[in-house]
């Protein structure tokens, strides 16, 4: 009896001291896809939703909970906070240094460059159209930093895939653009300019 | 096969070819081609090259898409001097000259878009050939070597090259390392109401990016078939044959851009060739003072 | 004896924690301008020069140095990293992240072709040049589209005009250039290779 009591202590040992093991490794295992997904979310140009992160990173439901969890109490200690909109999760600075940045950078809302609404101007009038095209219509890459802010206003939204190769992302405007720009529709929109009168003008 | 050979053929033999109808329009006659083949081989001072590297046989076809790996004609001539196994300094001008023009030859009309600076390159290599096989003057001349001239160009572009392929191996934002990008505060805590903006930036900036130079220029470097020559030949027959005679201008159609004023005066020297179409004698023309104007170049129907 | 003895005792005393509570205020005060660097490297659109930010956060060199170190310490657990770039400076996704994002946003890799490559490199490494220049270096016209393409992404700039012929415009790479092949100065570029190795082709 003793013998057998001792094989039974023996082996819940084994059992906790593999239990806690397994969950060491579960605990790194969420740190590093937490890491993941900040790293996803600082380097993305659109909000990802939880069916994105899940897909990219292979993850079940649960997974993701956790290691958003693990995040955002990562974060709690930083500048950034994990903020999910209608469109998905994106890192966004706390809004109590909001202060700071417009005493700093006074025009950093109002000032739109000339890339950023070249790029929305072809998104409003040839909508859906994919980053191919704008880039096809400008001549230029596009820079991911335009979209990025293009998305951080709510101004464009993706929205449903091209059927070609890489089924690229279509891309719309909002109305939140038609807000910002005092439009109440698309019909509202300037016409296209005519070309033969630009060129008669230059 | 028949077709592999005849390139072949086409490279080791130095026929002379007349590098504006070569580059645009001939292709080489294989029978030709084929006979002179027998009594000529490539040469290297002196020495005959029986093996020439592999990849220079290059199927028709492919050409183009093949040429348009090179940067240029100075990277296509850096290849051959390479693949010919010889020092740049010690380049063998006559056989690169013709390997050089062989391939030209190749570029069809289908691939005028490239031609113009190999154009350019294949009448520089042609004066410098042209050169050598003169017999030397006896009285020193001023000017300066071609050759040692086209050698120093080769050896700077090989350079940059160089350079530029370092420059491509240094870490690139965007490319090895990225830039992390993070959303602002809330809108509504940054500012107590949005900004609101006039559409009329939108058309602005529509303006400024057509008007920005060679923005139309770039819309139009779109490859091969963009203005079919054929079509072009149809629609030019359509015109003349209706109306008689027009002015080349008139020919035109604007939205095909500078390639298509290029495409329209190859159709013109096609249906030229083929007397289909011939050009009114100015002189003809009652009360005109303009015949030395270009753009008073007209086209009549002959068929 | 014994009075005075244990009066300077006491004051050393004192001393000592007084000291240690301005340390600890020291250690705030720089911990909190570490969080404002953050914020403004994150806000700004460009790299902030050492400069800029002690204008902005009115510092010191010497607060602004520990704030930077206390800045790349916190940043160390993290999956960002700070970076001096000739322009000032930036936070860039640490590099041993890059494959996840190059897997999971492919179209965020920029390439450049060859020509563009050789065409930045002619301006580059013989600035000033016109463009003839450069197409008399590569031996092809210049295509407008690549130009188009540099001046874009702020890699080259037109500064003055060689007094030739049609004055034409001279061409200089700007600090963006620098920053995005991550240089802080020209003389960092590789070196040109010699001309011995490059006759020696075969």
């Amino acid at each position: 009896m003793a013998m057998v009591d001792n094989a039974k202590q023996d082996n819940s040992k084994q059992t906790l001291s593999v239990s806690l093991e397994q969950q060491d490794e579960a605990i790194n295992k969420h740190e590093t896809i937490s890491r993941h997904i900040e790293v996803l979310l600082h380097a993305s140009e659109a909000p990802i939703t939880a069916n994105v992160l899940k897909k990219y990173l292979s993850l079940s439901t649960q997974e993701l909970q956790q290691a958003l969890e693990i995040l955002q109490a990562r974060l709690k200690n930083g500048v950034l906070s994990l903020n999910e909109t209608a469109s998905g999760y994106r890192l966004q600075i706390t809004d109590s240094y909001s202060p700071l940045i417009q005493r700093v950078f006074p025009q950093r809302q109002e000032r739109l460059s000339q890339a950023l609404l070249e790029t929305l101007s072809v998104i409003a009038y040839k909508q859906p159209v994919t980053r191919s095209d704008i880039e096809y219509v400008r001549g230029v890459t596009l820079s991911s930093n335009i979209l990025r802010q293009l998305f951080d206003k709510g101004w464009i939204i993706e929205n449903g895939y091209k059927d070609t190769l890489g089924r690229p992302a279509l891309l719309h405007t909002t109305p939140q653009f038609l807000d910002a720009f005092g439009l109440t529709s698309l019909e509202q929109l300037p016409p296209m300019p005519d070309m033969e009168s630009i060129k008669a003008i230059s | 096969m028949q077709v592999t050979s005849a390139i072949r053929a086409d490279i080791q033999t130095p026929v002379s070819i007349s590098p504006v109808s070569g580059g645009i329009a001939a292709v080489a006659k294989v029978h030709d081609i084929a006979d002179a083949c027998d009594n000529m081989a490539l040469r290297i001072y002196q020495t005959p090259v029986q093996h020439l590297p592999e990849d220079l046989y290059v199927p028709p076809q492919a050409f183009a898409i093949w040429l348009e790996q090179f940067a240029g004609p100075l990277d296509f001539l850096l290849y051959l001097v390479k693949k010919n196994n010889v020092d740049l300094t010690q380049m063998p001008i006559l056989p690169i000259t013709e390997q050089y023009l062989a391939y030209i030859n190749e570029l069809n009309a289908e691939h005028f878009e490239l031609a113009g600076d190999y154009l350019l390159m294949a009448s520089t290599l042609i004066a410098i050939k042209t050169e050598l096989l003169l017999p030397t003057p006896q009285t020193p001349i001023d000017e300066r070597d071609p050759k040692a001239e086209l050698i120093e160009r080769l050896e700077a572009y090989a350079q940059i090259k160089s350079a530029s392929q370092r420059l491509d191996n240094l870490v690139r934002l965007e490319r090895d390392v990225f830039l992390a990008m993070v959303s602002m505060p809330n809108q509504d805590i940054m500012q107590a109401e949005l900004p609101s903006y006039s559409p009329n930036l939108l058309i602005d900036s529509l303006f400024k990016m057509q008007l920005m130079p060679g923005y139309h220029m770039k819309m139009h470097t779109v490859k091969t078939d963009a203005v079919p020559l054929a079509d072009r030949i149809v629609s030019i027959s359509r015109q003349l044959s209706t109306d008689g005679a027009r002015s080349f201008y008139e020919l035109l159609d604007k939205t095909q851009g500078k390639i298509g004023v290029v495409v329209s005066f190859v159709a013109v020297l096609e249906l030229m060739k083929r007397q289909l179409v011939g050009v009114v004698n100015a002189d003809n023309i009652a009360g005109s003072h303009t015949s030395n104007q270009l753009n008073e170049l007209t086209l009549e129907w002959l068929a």
